[in-house]
């Protein structure tokens, strides 16, 4: 399975029967092809729409029917349609139980800068801080590190904060943290990853669970 | 049916330096009739309220190309690589408001408000200029409420009296739109007599709207 | 023609074509039987309903299809149905073209009290406020007099005040005025209606329109 | 369906000194079946949020008379008589909101605002205690948003997921009120299988709704 997926899939587990859940673009998205058979979630999507389905053939385009990510989308049984103002309301309100969000950074204390890149022209910024600041739940998916090979788990963002508010749960190809209080929570190691790969791998201080410290003894 | 007029009357009761608000997630739900005839048009120096500016030479994209958008306010216009270059090169302003708090402020202009608080962009550069206050021990942020001259607007459905009904996503900010603008012009798929959209069922009831044009008409 | 009836048909002259009427509990209920036949407009009210039509039969009444004063009603075609917050909104927003009020007191600015009785608990307020505040133009129908024989023209207002706002047009059984910026302008007389019981039945000070002074020096 | 339960399960959620929104502009649109098992019930000392207290021994009235209602918030009690001698006895504390405000005011706690400023009230007694503010050259009063512990409302047709239409002026508060509290229950005329109300036409999408009863259900 590609990392992407493995990451998606990893973050499904979390989803609970009933969840309202926000994808956001990139590895979010591809949440939805994860999400266990015995539990029914409801895909809100912030341009107006409770209960996305999945992408349509190329025969079934209909193009008033768009992710918010642009992207021809079908939606289930039982759906609705509403306006923006209503949709963003839902979402700051608290309505929307879990958002997965994609990052560029994440500081020590779980906050995230996932909307501008410093040096370029901020034009953008959409719905991320909303839904940052308004969903009961956030998880964040990415992969650790940066092409480049830096860690996207940072001490301090470099760039611009997206919300003061700090995520739940951060999911990469290499581990799962868990955000607490006192910082980052590192509780689980991907197949086949080392702890010491994930300490050489994130610039972020973070604690250790119990269970990967017997659990990585065990498998030096 | 005294609200249909064509898109060319339609246009033409916008002048130059006007603020316009145009309905639409990226192309889907914008009155892309409407826009064309503005593009024919003569008018410019015009002040853009729309969550995007369309795509390279489609949509609103086609104003920015031709150098008619002073200024622009919305969420989101990295997609389209013309307005980066436009703003770069200084020929455009622009105005960056989350989605949500773009959509709740021309809900509030349409509403009468005069501004709410907002948690959403605390302690982000988003709201380096604006008023921060707490309440209830929370963070928050100012907005005021955003209206305009003109809105442009995408329905999928008028009833001659001009209740309108949306199109699946197409609603997104179209309603809104609707109520906070000064003239507001409808462009629709289908006009059907008074009565044939269920009371229950109509998004914008008829005082909103001003003057319907029917999309591809001329 | 009993003098509400009267007071009522004076009114609905000053509507238009395609106007949004908001009509108030009383004499102002009375307009839309009063409504000229050239023109069409549109009834609001402020609990949900735009294009309120006459009052049902015995054998036609909806409980769920009520005006703002919770009696039964109907809907003409073209009629739609919103919530509370919405229909406010179109009020705030200055989406009702005309509403039409009953007052309590109205003051030599054009400021009127409708909502509360000095001495008695105040325990009701309804949309008196909103619909003065927001609506483009206001018009007050009245008895010029109270039961007691009290003017309800008045130099200061001894009830609590509805709002800042003045008034546009002031109708009463007795005179016409309309509301500027240097205060009340009386304008018209009601038939047999002299000049001098106008003067005498009104507390506040007003101008008289040219054509009033020209009237009377007829009449006499 | 799993939101289903009985009149009796729903309130039974409900406790002593909780604050509860009740749908409805007098009789019209409120949920008369959960209000009536609320007055079978052992619960007191309750805050209640609706635009009236319902009429001498009916609806709301019925726990008005039954003195268990500590604080009412709304616009409009002056209705019903018992109202107004409890008050006026100090078995009930009032705080009166105009109509438009209130309806708003539930809305932004359900849009999780912080507060809006609105025009209406200013410098009337209403807004004695009100922060006042002038933005734009005009004067406005802020109001804080209104939340609950519970809502109770009243829709015509729920489908089985949970999603609401409504009955011509019987929507009136309801929809709001589904938005703002914690816990929302919704008496319904009828319950119809997912699929069978238009995505177009949903008012309240069943995100907002925790359990549904049927009107008249025991």
């Amino acid at each position: 399975m590609n990392v992407k997926h493995y990451i998606a899939e990893r973050a499904a587990k979390e989803l609970k029967d009933g969840d309202i859940v926000n994808l956001g673009i990139g590895i979010p998205t591809l949440v939805a092809d994860h999400i266990p058979e015995n539990i029914q979630v409801f895909l809100h999507s912030e341009n107006g729409i409770l209960g996305v389905g999945p992408s349509p053939d190329q025969d079934h385009v209909d193009k008033n029917l768009v992710n918010a990510g642009k992207l021809p989308v079908t939606v289930v049984e039982g759906s609705s349609f509403f306006d923006s103002a209503f949709s963003f309301a839902m979402i700051r309100g608290g309505h929307v139980t879990v958002s997965i969000l994609g990052v560029l950074q994440i500081d020590a204390r779980g906050r995230i800068a996932n909307w501008a890149v410093p040096g370029k022209s901020v034009l953008g910024v959409g719905g991320a801080m909303d839904l940052l600041e308004g969903s009961k739940k956030v998880i964040v998916t990415t992969m650790h590190t940066t092409d480049k090979g830096e860690s996207k788990i940072v001490k301090e963002l470099t760039y611009p904060i997206t919300s003061e508010r700090t995520v739940d749960l951060i999911i990469t190809d290499l581990a799962v943290f868990s955000v607490k209080e006192d910082g980052l929570h590192l509780i689980e190691l991907a197949p086949r990853i080392s702890l010491k790969e994930v300490q050489e791998k994130t610039d972020a201080p973070f604690h250790i669970a119990d269970s990967i410290i017997n659990g990585t003894e065990v498998t030096l | 049916m005294r609200k249909l007029i064509s898109c060319e009357e339609a246009v033409k009761k916008i002048k130059s330096s006007s603020r316009i608000m145009v309905g639409g997630f990226g192309l889907v739900g914008c009155p892309l009739s409407l826009v064309d005839a503005l593009a024919d048009s003569e008018v410019k120096d015009l002040e853009i309220i729309s969550n995007n500016l369309g795509e390279p030479g489609r949509g609103l994209g086609v104003l920015v190309r031709q150098k008619r958008v002073k200024k622009a306010i919305g969420s989101y216009f990295t997609s389209n690589p013309e307005v980066v270059k436009a703003f770069q090169d200084k020929e455009l302003e622009v105005e960056l408001v989350p989605q949500g708090t773009m959509s709740e402020a021309i809900r509030a202009g349409g509403a009468g408000l005069g501004g709410f608080y907002t948690p959403v962009s605390v302690g982000t550069k988003i709201a380096e200029n604006k008023e921060e206050r707490i309440l209830n021990g929370k963070k928050y942020v100012f907005q005021e409420p955003i209206k305009a001259d003109f809105a442009l607007i995408k329905a999928k459905k008028a009833d001659t009296l001009g209740n309108l009904i949306y199109n699946k996503s197409a609603r997104n900010f179209n309603p809104m739109m609707a109520t906070a603008a000064d003239v507001v012009i409808a462009e629709v798929d289908e006009i059907v007599e008074s009565g044939q959209i269920s009371s229950e069922e109509i998004v914008t009831p008829h005082l909103y709207v001003d003057f319907i044009v029917l999309s591809g008409g001329k």
